[in-house]
């Protein structure tokens, strides 16, 4: 039990509207969360009231309206996430978090590159807030198959950050991954520089090579299976240089070198 | 309202316990383990165990598979760090000795026999998620019972054996580790499962097979619970798929004596608390006196 | 898209069964017989049986209860009143047999052997509903064995062998069923479960316990499916909880060569017909050139 | 398979209001059901669409509003009613039928006294309409905790019918139970005269017994739980003197005189 604030709420909703592609973005009132959740964090959330759908679902706080106002972006996959889609204004929803540890915030790195593939750039606004807050320069390299989430470009971009798109198929950005423009963007300018990454594991897992060639901090947010989402079950165990560890109480966020890459 | 209750000696201010390996210190943060009649927390081994590759968890309709493979710090561990936090928070702790021999079941058991604050032992023959012992104890009525002999001979608390439902008697499985001297029976563990990632077009597991819990096994539990009453006169502890407090009046009504909460906990941080409150409201409206007037009420 | 599926001499035109006791012929107002592999009407015994007392089946969470106790009219009614209506229909047709003892069992494979148009027989020694018979013979590796010798001495068509869930080791029983001469295998039979009514404070069901199937079984079938495809050669037919072209998909990568539906029918009468599609669907969506490459390729 | 009209329909809700104590009135658009349903026949309805709630729920025809609407009434006990319950005009209803029998619709019967206990009012008034439709006299014997359906006696009213209330703690009509006054209102008048009785068993039984004394022709609706509603599962069977019988499909109409009551 480490000394982190964690509790169970009914988070008031304030609004929970379509911004993409099958992409929400929900937002709700808590004073307690937006004083204390730190970029990374994730609340794991009740998704309806019976039974099935069983579990909460883990969704990574997205970053802050203002000192009230929570918000969160997920994607519409399966029955769960639907469900959370079909909440309205007005409604609570039943959240446990802040949870997890969070991306390291550090004055120390004048620069920062944030990594983001598909909904991996959900956590990355409120890593992005959180540098600009300190006046350190954020880069955003987004991967998308198209065009996912266009309102995340303009709210990076109203925070200050440089945004570089790339996508699959070329419809939008640049054509290819976005860990091609990774090396570059690391040699562009003065360091410290640290690399905060989330998204599929294979562009993790480049981003954390390439960030290692060049010998610079780089931190990922891992995704496994959650059952308790507060460190009980052992059921998100991902293998690390210390053994097992668990995605949800001692993640989601890993420096890139403890992270046994599988698969 | 009274809501004592007595496993064969362990003491419980209600019936309501929290199943081994699904109740963590965290969720102090968020219930208070003091209300509830006990906690017990996630089988120990002698040495740490390290589990299974990922994933460990898959949902499935009304429950879920689990393959966690009793991953824990091993029985030292345990003592010196995490029973000494269960026991400043007031819990009552009954631990949970898991084991791949007989040797090991003994050991662990001696050490949690030296120790102040443990009110009961329960031995863990029912783990689906390992490759050696687990099921395969609780499987065989004669293992079972040889598991049960050795602990007993060394423990100086009353000792549960936690049973299998993947067996075709258990039945035959309860009545031999009544005779080798266990003090009480809970039933069940987990359901061996497994589920297919079709996106991968794989077994979703990391390590294939699973064990099956949550409210879709209830029926299963309840008709071993119903059955293993009817063959044993020890105490029957009741689990599977419990989410609600009538979940619970019911396996109380087939003859458990005392009820665990495992997986509905993930769902709802506060089930046992509200379990707790909802047996008692229960007991009020319809007049009881006692808790330990619904067991096995319902019984033909 | 080829869905032609072949079980042991049986010819689907795709994989999708209606399973035994659960598709009745007021099911052809609602859905078409013809478009699905086969179907499997109730169990026949030799004389007619009544059946078990009310209430005869409970709603569980995402699963249900039932103790129909093989309520039959008897083989020589199935003869010459059910099956020509089915076969009316374009229905082709696996019937479905029960019986308290083996010469039960033989005596009603003869009758139907002498009989046109039906495709082939599964002999039920799975149920869980009946005092004598059943899941007794199911439970047993032997006399699993020497009912289906004694029925394959006598049949003319493939015989496949139900197999219940209750057991310790399904793979024994498939495989002494194997060794017996069995065509093929299907799995599994309901699950022994029991309610609880508690605004009566008594079992839920007339005859206390029953056969938990519908979708909180799926992950225990599909393990039971996984572990018997790998003990056999012959063809395995999975079910349990089948209720998507998702599920039934996932049966067939875990090993399944056709599957079949049950409970799914009650809640959506069409659901045979559009697994059917779904399969399609997937199949070409996935560039399969046939459904027979979809089985077992989850296995490891 | 009788030459009865079953088939699966979504049929669309024009409304679905409480009226009354945790009762509710549900109607629903179809030409084709409001011309092939007989009273006592219902409906097998799905509730919700995921799998928990897993099976149909049965409610039985309450009436027709007019040529293309049907009328429901129902009691919210559980999950499935309060799924329906739910529901909105504009949204569709899954459901099977018109299934089952029916009570006799016979001009012979000079009078009718249909009985009623709680919720088993809801095919009673489909019946009356029928009945009412012949120009046949119908009383009403409705037994109620209190005010169960206050709507119903209106419309039972308004009908033409004789309606008398009875409640067991007398706080509407008379006090005690609705069977008490059944002996009466057979000899009240002129006969051939029949009892038609929906409700809880010891009221249906005691319905039974009376209209046996005095010789009268009585039918009852029968519940028992379902899983198929269609006749194929064999799982609503009840004792009759013919042996065991689908209440879904042979029923829930029977001759009182078939029934072999238990407990
Ligand atoms: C720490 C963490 C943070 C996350 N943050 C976000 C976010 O901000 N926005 C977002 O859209 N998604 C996020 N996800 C992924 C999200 O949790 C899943 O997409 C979601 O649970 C899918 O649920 P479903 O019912 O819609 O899908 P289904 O596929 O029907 O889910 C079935 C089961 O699988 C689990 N599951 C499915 N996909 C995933 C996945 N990728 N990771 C973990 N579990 C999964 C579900 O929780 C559920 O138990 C996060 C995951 C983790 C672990
Ligand atoms: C032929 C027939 C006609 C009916 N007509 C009406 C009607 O017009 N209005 C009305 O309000 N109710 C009617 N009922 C009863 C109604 O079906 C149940 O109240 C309803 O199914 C309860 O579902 P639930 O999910 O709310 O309750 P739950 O108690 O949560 O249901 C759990 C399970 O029990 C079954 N069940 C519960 N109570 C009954 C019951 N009394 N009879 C049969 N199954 C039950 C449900 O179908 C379900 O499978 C009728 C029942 C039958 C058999
Ligand atoms: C994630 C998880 C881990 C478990 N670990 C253990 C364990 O270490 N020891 C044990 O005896 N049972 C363990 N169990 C089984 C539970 O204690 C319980 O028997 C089972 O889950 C059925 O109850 P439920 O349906 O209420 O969860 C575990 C169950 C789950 C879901
Ligand atoms: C109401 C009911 C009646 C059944 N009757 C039979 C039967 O007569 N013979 C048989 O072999 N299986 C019978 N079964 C078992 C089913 O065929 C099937 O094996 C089981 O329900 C699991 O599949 P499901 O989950 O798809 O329903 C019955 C099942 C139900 C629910
Ligand atoms: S989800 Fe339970 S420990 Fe992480
Ligand atoms: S509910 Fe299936 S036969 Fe009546």
């Amino acid at each position: 039990m480490t000394e982190r604030h964690l509790t169970q709420d009914k988070l008031e909703i304030i609004s929970n509207k379509v911004v993409g592609d099958r992409f929400y973005r929900l937002t709700v009132r808590s004073h307690s969360w937006a004083k204390t959740a730190r970029p990374g964090q994730f609340a794991h959330i009740r998704v309806g009231t019976g039974l099935e759908p069983l579990l909460r679902r883990p969704i990574s706080i997205h970053g802050l309206d203002d000192r009230d106002a929570v918000a969160f972006l997920y994607q519409a996959k399966g029955a769960g996430t639907a469900a959370l889609a079909a909440m309205r204004a007005g409604e609570a929803v039943d959240a446990i978090g802040p949870a997890g540890n969070g991306f390291t915030v550090d004055a120390r790195y004048k620069r920062t590159i944030l990594v983001g593939g598909g909904i991996g750039v959900a956590p990355l606004m409120f890593l992005a807030q959180a540098y600009r807050a300190k006046g350190t320069a954020v880069t955003v390299l987004l991967g998308a198959r198209s065009k996912d989430c266009l309102t995340c470009l303009a709210d990076f971009k109203s925070l200050g950050c440089q945004v570089t798109v790339t996508t699959d198929d070329g419809s939008e950005g640049h054509r290819g991954y976005v860990t091609d423009i990774l090396e570059q963007q690391i040699s562009a300018g003065p360091g410290p520089v640290a690399v905060f990454a989330c998204g599929p594991t294979v562009m993790m897992r480049r981003a954390a090579t390439i960030a290692a060639l060049y010998d610079v901090h780089c931190e990922v947010s891992l995704e496994e299976r959650m059952a308790c989402g507060i460190g009980a079950c052992l059921g998100c165990a991902v293998m690390t240089t210390a053994g097992y560890r668990r995605v949800c109480a001692d993640g989601p966020v890993f420096s890139a070198e403890e992270v046994v890459w599988i698969g | 309202m009274n809501l004592d209750t007595d496993i064969a000696g362990i003491k419980l201010k209600n019936p309501v316990i929290m199943a081994s390996g699904t109740f963590g210190l965290d969720y102090a943060r968020l219930t208070d383990p003091a209300r509830l009649g006990a906690v017990i927390p996630k089988s120990v081994t002698f040495e740490a165990r390290s589990g299974n590759p990922a994933p460990r968890v898959w949902e499935t309709t009304a429950g879920m598979l689990n393959s966690i493979g009793l991953e824990n710090r091993g029985v030292t561990y345990f003592v010196e760090e995490e029973l000494p936090l269960w026991l400043s928070l007031g819990a009552t702790v009954i631990a949970s000795i898991a084991g791949e021999t007989i040797e090991e079941f003994v050991r662990v058991a001696e050490v949690l026999s030296e120790v102040e604050g443990i009110s009961g032992l329960e031995i863990n023959v029912s783990c689906p998620n390992v490759d050696r012992g687990g099921i395969q104890f609780g499987c065989r009525p004669r293992l079972a019972a040889d598991v049960t002999t050795a602990v007993k001979n060394i423990a100086n608390k009353p000792v549960i054996v936690k049973l299998t439902p993947n067996v075709t008697s258990v039945t035959e499985v309860a009545k031999a580790v009544e005779a080798a001297g266990a003090d009480a029976v809970s039933l069940i563990n987990t359901v061996l499962g497994l589920a297919i990632d079709i996106a991968a077009e794989k077994p979703a597991l990391g390590r294939v097979v699973g064990g099956l819990s949550g409210p879709a096994i209830k029926p299963i539990a309840l008709r071993l619970v119903y059955e293993a009453a009817g063959a044993v006169d020890i105490p029957v502890i009741g689990l599977g798929g419990i989410t609600t407090s009538s979940d619970a009046i019911e396996f109380m009504l087939a003859g458990a004596a005392a009820i665990q909460i495992g997986t509905a906990t993930f769902v709802e941080p506060k089930t046992g608390e509200k379990v707790v409150a909802g047996i008692d409201a229960y007991l009020r409206e319809h007049n009881y006196d006692n808790v330990t007037q619904l067991i096995g009420k319902a019984r033909l």
